[in-house]
């Protein structure tokens, strides 16, 4: 039974592995692989975030604040101070973990809505300092962010690599790249989930009380999932600063903290391939959606509304389940 | 020797309403403790107060002669004390054995290291947690669920399911609320058997229970709470014949 | 059905554009235009009227013929004011859509963000922002239409100087306009020898700022105030202004040069002063003003066609969508290096915002001189310098 | 020093009292349907929007007034039935999502039908600003005032003298029991959401000849309107009113005393201060939890 239920959780990383290898097939250009490099880059962040909304049950409506300070850390560590790509990216994700633990603390107490409010606040407050602190982070209008590199070999989107002889463009090369982080990224989540770590992490959500009896430190552990999920953040907010290699105070601004949940949330809570999905959806949304010029707007809030009203427990919980219906329907059928 | 667990002036306060009032007790390591009385009586209100849930308004429980007053539930829990609830608190997000699994998370020590790279030590520790919660569901009477979701369980299923995380924290004592509401005749037998199992493996257990027959049939000693306060404390011969318990329970 | 609708709505442009090329029968490629511009959100009132102009003009355009004997076609996208989508939708423009030329960029953030990538893909590029870090130092690929808000400041505190003023209370918005003018005010202060006294904030949502001008107010030797800032902030400075009873002189940028703003403000933009482009006062122009005509067929084409008034910022658009045409006209191709040639060598263009002049080390082409300072007086926009 | 002060605190009460509104909207909603309704914004958006549209078209005031008011309240009534209601078992979180759908949507319909400008609506009565002790405060904010005074005594004999407020109450104590003596706990949670929305215009309404309004103006009222509610307690009336009021004072003290850069910040901050001490807002049910 274990070996069966731990061969399901590796066949869908397998599954997103052969996804992510296939996918090149259908792009043709390089904006089409700045897209998809974008989307992993953002679903790794959200499969951290659903660590903490999907797995243990407590919202933040401010995780774009940590998103934003690991670009911004990364954007200035590396272009103002000339740091390499790699420490900054470290640097940067222990010191957001432990802005993450001191404000966690105090905050994690609260419930519900109040949880929401006290995140918000948070994110808030990153974003106004990231806005005003002109001198550091360019204020408003953003600022450059060069290229990753590591010991002297850069990787940017507009290089060309040699890669096992072959010869690959520099988008190609962010495609691959940002695909081995997402996959590192959901199995160190799987891996996570299915622990004694993650166990307790999910009896937070399932019922405080019942954990706290059986000696699960509730607050120990909504800390460390909350740093967990900021430690993505951060990490994946300064990728994204180097893919991008621009980045503006909106990188940490409410409505990004509400694009991440709504990922979350129209993925599915709980299902680490359903935020996958989210991301995809919510990123490819606005570029589909761009020739209904002026109608843009109103058309993503039905379907968002739509998708919710008739599919709360999210896309992939939804569909997988309607598939396993008819699965067994057409087994019972045969039986 | 010193008792097990130790209740001194134990008071709790809502608001100026006294839900437990002036109480003290002791039990004994081995036995079978129940604490009985009308509804309302503050029954669950102690059992929280026991177990940390609540802060008491005066008074002190000790644990093994250890004061509980700064400790949290799951600090309780580390020193062997372990409960289920009248209101039953299983999380339905997770698979049945899952469940109980989490009882053992005390037993189970992993890094975060060992976690994210799933470590052979992490793997070879699950696999005994599954099996030890694979056998405690089999030891309460709810084998047939490990491989369900707990969501998919029945009301008498749930109870035992979480007598069997409860025991997979290994407790020393015990703590089951109400265990048998809502049971009907032969699954209340079957607890009774199972309440007398677990006694026998040396673990204390303290029972809030409405259900006489079963009460006085496994009791070594009995608590009567009346308005939040001890209306009687000794054995079930005793308490049966005790003047004030049949005034309250029948001229009440 | 309600989808193909909203389909055919949406695709209305292109359709139009496409019946066009139709009727005069082109065998060629059309000349592709590319935009990124801030349609909605925020900074809705700077791509606004700038979609709605580049729409007019390509329309025009082809109706007299296109360019090169081609057809123009404009594909744009919205970026909602957000950065990382301008960068999206820029590389989607060149690389999915493979324009010739790309006229838009409505904020400096949007314009900043898809630079690098412009830069690389080397597709001359002509923004519709107005920071000064836009084309200084000069990027190749790059150029701009708006004077910079250095001008602006540089304009406006030569104004207040002439007038005496050395100390001044400085009010702006926290977004990117207001931020970055508020840092080129400062510098150029310093440089002027003035001195600013009051320096407070507010931010685009806020809804009253008289705290703000309260400070500035209790603030001693205050002898002017300016607000740098754009949208509807600034309208509601101004009344604030005037509730509190300061009479100092006051100034706006030209991020409120436009006729709404006085619909906005009403009575109380009374004596303020502000640089803008001659757009807000074509008829007082002199006839020898080469501009005038220019500013003039504009206005009044913009008006015929949306039933709403012009603004500053529609004009960055005509001037940009111009400069490209000309620089394609005289390049005699699409051919990027060519027109990007072009483009750095067009003197002596006259648009709405001024008279263009580019260079190799000047992807503007403006001088300060081409801000007009206008003062509100009678409910309406009068020509002081 | 009590001129500057004065000025402060105007600024201070006029807006809180907006927020002060918009925030029993979410008290409201949140006490019928435990709802966080992130659409509360669009209201105050329509009804300012709306009002301004008519009088445009011709419409005297206070008809044009009365029109939007209707307008909001059948868009709080669909609101609640075509989005809300379906999804009823739905998590918290997707029922902000939700919510969060609706308030794009209704936005981006008033964006294409009113476009995108800011406009103005006169002052309902005169322009001239009034003086007090070297303060001036403007004479919409006696309005703002009034009409938030108004309508805040309207919804306590609302709540406490109607037979409609009270069935209200009773849903939101315990939804079952409601049901069970014949309260229509479906009809009651379409009434939740009606007087939000009419809440909603009346505030977005009053205070439009102050902040302007435009398609978008719900977005960042709507959100200073849950904080205010949050700080108050969720789910209290008197708690709105304060989480309001504090909010808006707070903000203009913190622009005129400490730096106007981070007057945003320092509101924040005092919601984080506020929750650290108070895990359920200053007025928050002290629940205690049943296990």
């Amino acid at each position: 039974m274990l070996n069966r239920f731990m061969q399901s959780r590796l066949r869908g990383l397998v599954v997103l592995a052969l996804i992510l290898v296939i996918i090149p097939a259908f792009l043709s250009n390089s904006f089409q692989y700045g897209m998809v490099t974008q989307i992993a880059i953002l679903a790794a962040t959200v499969v951290g975030l659903n660590l903490l909304v999907g797995f243990a049950g407590q919202i933040s409506l401010g995780h774009a604040g940590f998103f934003g300070l690991g670009a911004y850390f990364t954007g200035i560590a590396t272009g103002t101070y000339g740091w390499p790509s790699v420490p900054a990216l470290l640097v940067g994700a222990i010191m957001v973990g432990i802005i993450a633990w001191v404000v966690g603390r105090p905050i994690l107490r609260l419930k519900g809505h109040y949880l929401s409010m006290a995140t918000l606040a948070v994110g808030f407050i990153i974003a106004i300092i990231l806005n005003n602190e002109r001198a550091l982070t360019g204020g408003p209008d953003g600022m450059p962010v060069p290229a990753f590199e590591v010991f002297g070999w850069e990787l940017s989107s507009f290089g060309r690599y040699s890669l096992l002889g072959l010869e690959i463009e520099g988008f190609e090369a962010w495609y691959i790249f940002a695909s081995v982080i997402l996959l590192v990224a959901v199995w160190f989540a799987l891996n996570l989930i299915e622990s004694p770590i993650g166990r307790a992490l999910r009896s937070v959500h399932g019922s405080e009380v019942a954990a706290s009896v059986v000696g699960v430190n509730t607050a120990k552990y909504k800390s460390l999932v909350f740093v967990i999920s900021a430690i993505y953040a951060s990490l994946m907010g300064s990728l994204y600063a180097h893919f991008l290699g621009f980045i503006t105070p909106a990188v940490a601004s409410f409505e990004f903290s509400i694009l991440f949940i709504t990922m979350v949330v129209l993925g599915g809570m709980g299902s680490t391939f359903g935020v996958i999905l989210g991301a995809a959806v919510l990123t490819l949304l606005p570029q589909v959606l761009a020739d209904f010029q002026e109608l843009e707007t109103v058309m993503f809030g039905l379907i968002l509304m739509l998708t919710m009203i008739f599919m709360p427990k999210g896309l992939l919980p939804t569909l997988t389940a309607i598939v396993s219906k008819r699965m067994r329907k057409k087994a019972g059928g045969e039986a | 020797m010193t008792a097990l667990v130790e209740v001194k002036g134990l008071d709790k306060a809502f608001g100026g309403v006294h839900a437990v009032e002036g109480v003290s007790f002791a039990v004994e390591a081995g036995q079978v403790y129940s604490v009985i009385g009308p509804n309302g009586a503050g029954k669950t209100t102690l059992f929280n107060l026991i177990t940390g849930l609540y802060i008491p308004t005066k008074g002190e429980v000790r644990l093994n002669g250890e004061s509980t007053a700064k400790l949290e539930p799951n600090q309780l829990a580390e020193r062997g004390m372990c409960r289920t609830f009248q209101q039953m608190q299983i999380c339905m997000n997770m698979t049945a054995i899952e469940n109980v699994m989490l009882g053992r998370h005390l037993q189970l020590k992993s890094s975060l290291f060992t976690t994210l790279f799933r470590l052979p030590a992490l793997r070879r520790d699950e696999k005994t947690a599954y099996k030890r919660a694979a056998d405690l569901m089999e030891y309460v009477g709810c084998g047939e669920y490990v491989g369900a979701e707990a969501s998919a369980m029945s009301y008498g299923a749930l109870k035992r399911l979480e007598i069997a995380r409860a025991l997979a924290a290994e407790p020393k004592v015990i703590l089951l609320d109400e265990p048998a509401a809502g049971l009907n005749a032969t699954e209340t037998a079957a607890l009774e058997d199972l309440i007398r199992k677990i006694a026998d493996q040396g673990i204390t257990v303290m029972l809030v229970e409405h259900d006489m027959k079963l009460v006085m049939g496994i009791s070594d000693r009995l608590l009567v709470l009346n308005y939040g306060r001890v209306l009687a404390e000794g054995t079930p011969e005793e308490i049966r014949q005790n003047p004030d318990v049949i005034a309250a329970y029948l001229g009440g | 059905m309600f989808k193909t609708m909203m389909r055919r709505a949406g695709k209305c442009a292109v359709v139009a554009t496409a019946g066009l090329m139709m009727m005069s029968a082109q065998a060629a490629e059309p000349i592709k235009i590319g935009s990124f511009l801030s349609i909605t959100g925020p900074a809705s009132f700077l791509g606004d009227p700038e979609v709605k102009t580049l729409e007019m003009y390509v329309e025009k355009i082809n109706e007299e013929g296109g360019v090169l004997g081609r057809q123009l076609e404009l594909i744009h996208y919205d970026d909602v004011g957000n950065a990382s989508s301008a960068r999206n939708f820029a590389s989607r423009l060149i690389r999915s859509d493979n324009v010739d030329i790309i006229v838009g960029g409505s904020t400096t953030g949007a314009t900043m963000a898809a630079v690098p990538l412009i830069q690389q893909a080397e597709i001359p590029f002509i923004s519709l922002a107005g920071a000064v870090v836009i084309t200084t130092p000069v990027k190749k690929w790059v150029f701009k239409t708006p004077q910079s808000d250095r001008m602006a400041a540089e304009r406006i505190l030569a104004d207040m100087k002439d007038r005496g003023i050395t100390r001044i209370g400085l009010i702006s918005g926290t977004g990117g306009f207001g931020s970055s003018g508020r840092t080129q005010t400062l510098e150029v202060a310093e440089k002027m020898g003035m001195e600013v006294v009051a320096d407070v904030t507010y931010s685009g949502s806020d809804t009253d700022m008289t705290a703000q001008l309260t400070n500035i107010k209790n603030t001693k030797g205050v002898e002017a105030v300016l607000n740098f800032g754009f949208g509807q902030g600034p309208a509601i400075v101004t009344r604030n202004y005037d509730q509190l009873g300061m009479e100092l002189p006051f100034y706006q940028s030209h991020g409120v040069a436009s006729d709404s703003f006085l619909e906005l403000a009403g009575s109380a933009a009374e004596g303020l002063r502000l640089p803008a482009s001659p757009l807000l006062v074509p008829d007082s122009l002199p006839d020898d003003d080469p501009q005038k005509e220019v500013v003039q067929n504009y206005k009044a084409e913009y008006e015929a066609r949306w039933d709403s008034k012009v603004s500053t910022f529609g004009a960055y658009a005509y001037d940009g969508l111009m400069l490209a045409v000309r620089a394609i006209e005289e390049a005699g191709s699409t051919d990027p290096e060519a027109v990007r040639e072009a483009l750095e060598n067009i003197k002596g263009y006259v648009g709405v915002t001024g008279e263009f002049n580019m260079s190799p080390d000047d992807h503007n082409g403006l001088d300060p001189e081409s801000f007009r300072i206008l003062e509100v007086q009678n409910g309406e926009w009068k020509l002081i310098d | 020093m009590l001129a500057e002060f004065l000025q402060y605190l105007f600024t201070g009460i006029t807006i809180g009292a907006t927020y002060a509104l918009i925030a029993l909207g979410f008290t409201l909603i949140y006490n019928a349907s435990h709802v966080i309704n992130f659409a509360q914004g669009e209201f105050l958006m329509i009804g300012g929007m709306a009002t301004v549209s008519l009088t445009a078209m011709g419409v005297p005031m206070i008809i044009a007034i009365v029109l939007a008011i209707i307008l909001a309240g059948v868009l709080g009534i669909a609101l609640q039935r075509f989005a809300i209601a379906p999804a009823k078992q739905a998590d918290v979180v997707t029922l902000i999502i939700i919510t969060i759908g609706a308030s794009i949507f209704i936005r981006g319909i008033a964006q294409v039908v009113w476009g995108k400008e800011y406009h103005v609506m006169q002052n309902f009565s005169s322009d001239e600003p009034i003086w007090v002790f070297g303060a001036v405060l403007n004479s919409q904010s006696l309005w703002v005032l009034g009409v938030g005074a108004v309508v805040v005594v309207a919804l306590v004999l609302f709540f406490t003298k109607t037979l409609t407020g009270k069935a209200i109450l009773a849903t939101s104590m315990n939804k079952e029991a409601a049901r069970l003596v014949g309260v229509r706990t479906q009809m009651v949670l379409m009434l939740a959401f009606l007087v939000s929305a009419l809440l909603g215009s009346v505030a977005g309404i009053v205070v439009a000849p102050i902040t302007f309004t435009s398609y978008d103006i719900g977005i960042i009222l709507g959100l200073k309107g849950f904080v205010a509610a949050a700080i108050g307690g969720l789910g209290s009336g008197v708690g709105a009113v304060v989480g309001g009021l504090a909010l808006g004072i707070v903000e203009a003290m913190a622009a005129g005393y400490i730096s106007s850069d981070y007057k945003d910040a320092v509101a924040f901050s005092m919601i984080l201060l506020v929750l650290f001490f108070m895990p359920r807002g200053l007025f928050g049910p002290k629940v205690v939890e049943r296990v």
